[in-house]
């Protein structure tokens, strides 16, 4: 905790400095560019860990640790997230009162389309994310919406998931300034320190994956999300990437948001588009 | 609703090797909820594993075994096509039952 | 009451099925009498004396009634850090043979007996389950062959999960 | 963690009344003050966990009637919500030193 409090005088006093001297040059130089920040992303990863598969990275905290890795293995002969599975399909399948089912909302009926969530929706100008498309299909077709952060929202996740998995991740930014702004607003998010602790998602996963805080091995930043939902042994149960980013946000003691609010959207847009090209492993079982 | 029992039972030669998940909270009776009170105990007590009228394995379980609880064995005598029966009992008197062929 | 045990040869069917339904009665029955005698534990009642023992030996004492030696020919597999005390995949195996129960005991749970398998002729003498630690702890493995009791021991370390908040 | 609350605390101590008893006004215009500011800070969506229990415990302790408590709390809550305030402002630019290139 120590080191914690000098980087938070260290990194105020840093940051009154850049403040002072935030010239238009910095501004000017920073075009958004996001095929070079994703190249610039996943060489850094690359670089960092090179011998850890490309693939792997998606395997978060088991693509750091091989004694973690054999016991994430024994798991996956019989993992605990095949009861959300099963239950998602179940419900993927039960039309509604009003005869429609999910796949009457979703391109391909639904079923191996995980990798191309988030996607930027140029008539709403916003970033649309499959959790937040399901509920809008429920409540298109006059149900009532499940919570972000409950199993019925990671079982429905989880099937459609694992439609896809083994397909690589393949988010688009359209040319359209809006969906830029989306994505670099993901990226100030990803970066910015916040919470008593002074902890960005960066601090943890870009600074030091594979290091240990308390118990917990870090996760790689890149494909931090391609395994989503996961069930983790710590929850005794599924998240939703909504529920991870909000119980990430209170660990650092930052009050979290609401769910699906336009930085978690755009955050998830950032962190999808900067692994494409690695596999969907969702859904996933974690510590 | 489906049973809370999923089975894989994959026969090798003579030797059939059998994994079991089952959801169940499997509480110890020593933890406590949000409104700080203790969630009573809520396990698993017995499972059986029967086949051909036969025991062919039977789990006395405490409250240290893993919520969703999971076990693997194997045993011989059995071919594929016969049929498995599992039921398990636990401490509230809750039970469950079902059956899974053989691959 | 003790049921009688399985005869090798076919009985006639409907006198197999009565044997079957005493047995599943009595079984039922004696679910949670608070007096289960502490015998072997081939039979088919439930341990509960055992499984209420706080330590190891006494845990060892009330469902074996007798003391383990350790031997190298019972394999126990357990991580070295456990990535969550919740969920600890263990597994035991064992190159003797007749064996009739495997068990295992976490010495530092409230309880130290976990779980204990009846292996019946013709199964393989092996087990995987998942179990939970509550802090870094002993972990043994007793298989009961032939009567005789044998152990092995590995250490897990269990850690305080989460990362602050 | 103990330094950023002790430095939370020592710039509350600094504000402190003089020996004097508090009183019910002194703890509602140290409240006050936490407030407003606990209230900015929630605006621009950088909330700590902290000023809130802080604030809390604040008027927990007013309720029972220890104002002494209660403005120490509240003058607390109100250096955590400026910190989390500094810390949005400051992170409006810092963060991009962080950023992979």
């Amino acid at each position: 905790m120590k080191a914690r409090i000098h980087l938070l005088l260290g990194s105020l006093g840093a940051a009154l400095v850049a403040f002072a001297l935030a010239s238009p040059r910095v501004i000017a130089a920073d075009k958004v560019d996001p095929v070079a920040d994703a190249k610039a992303f996943q060489n850094f990863f690359f670089q960092k860990f090179p011998n850890v598969k490309h693939e792997d990275f998606v395997n978060g905290p088991y693509s750091m640790n091989e004694d973690m890795k054999r016991q994430w293995q024994e798991k996956e002969e019989f993992p605990p997230y095949e009861f959300a599975l099963e239950a998602g399909k179940e419900m993927f399948s039960t039309p509604f009162k009003n005869g429609k089912t999910y796949a009457d909302c979703f391109p391909n009926g639904g079923i191996g389309i995980r990798q191309n969530y988030p996607y930027f929706d140029s008539g709403e100008g916003k970033v649309i994310t499959l959790e937040l498309a399901l509920n809008r299909c429920r409540e298109a077709n006059g149900e009532a919406p499940y919570s972000y952060i409950k199993d019925e929202m990671a079982s429905l996740t989880a099937y459609m998931a694992y439609t896809s998995r083994g397909k690589l991740m393949d988010i688009k930014i359209p040319d359209d300034p809006r969906a830029l702004a989306a994505y670099e607003n993901g990226k100030r998010y990803f970066y910015t320190r916040r919470g008593q602790m002074n902890f960005s998602c960066a601090s943890c996963h870009v600074q030091s994956p594979g290091e240990r805080i308390r118990a917990e091995t870090l996760a790689p930043a890149l494909g931090i999300l391609n395994a989503m939902p996961i069930y983790r042994s710590e929850w005794g149960g599924m998240g939703t990437t909504s529920r991870r980013f909000v119980t990430c946000n209170s660990q650092t003691r930052a009050v979290p948001l609401e769910p699906q609010s336009d930085e978690y959207r755009d955050v998830e847009y950032f962190l999808s588009y900067v692994a494409n090209g690695l596999p969907i492993s969702g859904p996933g079982a974690r510590p | 609703m489906a049973s809370s029992i999923r089975v894989r039972a994959t026969s090798t030669g003579d030797i059939t090797e059998v994994q079991a998940l089952i959801q169940h909270p499997m509480d110890t009776g020593l933890v406590k909820d949000s409104k700080g009170e203790l969630i009573p105990a809520h396990f698993i007590q017995q499972l059986k594993f029967e086949c051909n009228g036969k025991d062919v394995f039977v789990a006395d379980w405490g409250t240290a075994v893993s919520k969703d609880p999971y076990v693997k064995f194997s045993f011989k005598g059995a071919r594929k096509g016969d049929e498995l029966k599992i039921s398990w009992t636990d401490n509230k008197g809750g039970s469950d039952t079902t059956t899974a062929k053989i691959a | 009451m003790t049921t009688t045990p399985k005869p090798h040869w076919r009985p006639h069917p409907t006198r197999r099925l009565i044997l079957q339904g005493a047995a599943s009665v009595a079984l039922l029955g004696l679910g949670n009498l608070p007096f289960a005698p502490a015998r072997a534990a081939a039979n088919d009642k439930y341990p509960e004396e055992a499984f209420r023992q706080k330590s190891e030996a006494d845990a060892i004492k009330a469902l074996y009634g007798k003391a383990a030696e350790p031997s190298d020919k019972v394999k126990l597999d357990a991580p070295e850090i456990a990535e969550n005390g919740g969920v600890v995949p263990i597994s035991v195996t064992t190159s003797l043979d007749k064996v009739t129960s495997i068990s295992f005991f976490v010495a530092e749970n409230p309880n130290a007996l976990a779980a204990s398998y009846r292996i019946p002729e013709g199964t393989i003498p092996a087990v995987a389950n998942r179990l939970k630690m509550a802090r870094t702890t002993k972990l043994t493995a007793i298989v009961e062959a032939d009567g005789k009791l044998y152990s092995a021991t590995k250490e897990v370390k269990v850690t305080v999960g989460g990362c602050g908040g | 963690m103990k330094r950023s609350l002790g430095l939370a605390m020592l710039l509350a101590l600094s504000l402190a009344p003089s020996a004097r008893a508090a009183s019910e006004a002194d703890y509602k215009a140290a409240y006050a003050a936490a407030e407003a500011a606990s209230k900015e800070a929630a605006g621009m969506r950088n909330q700590w966990t902290v000023t809130v229990s802080a604030l809390a415990a604040a008027k927990r302790a007013a309720d029972d009637g220890d104002f002494g408590r209660a403005v120490a709390a509240a003058r607390e809550a109100e250096a955590l919500a400026k910190a989390s305030i500094f810390q949005a402002v400051s992170e409006k630019e810092a963060w991009k030193a962080m950023e992979i290139r």
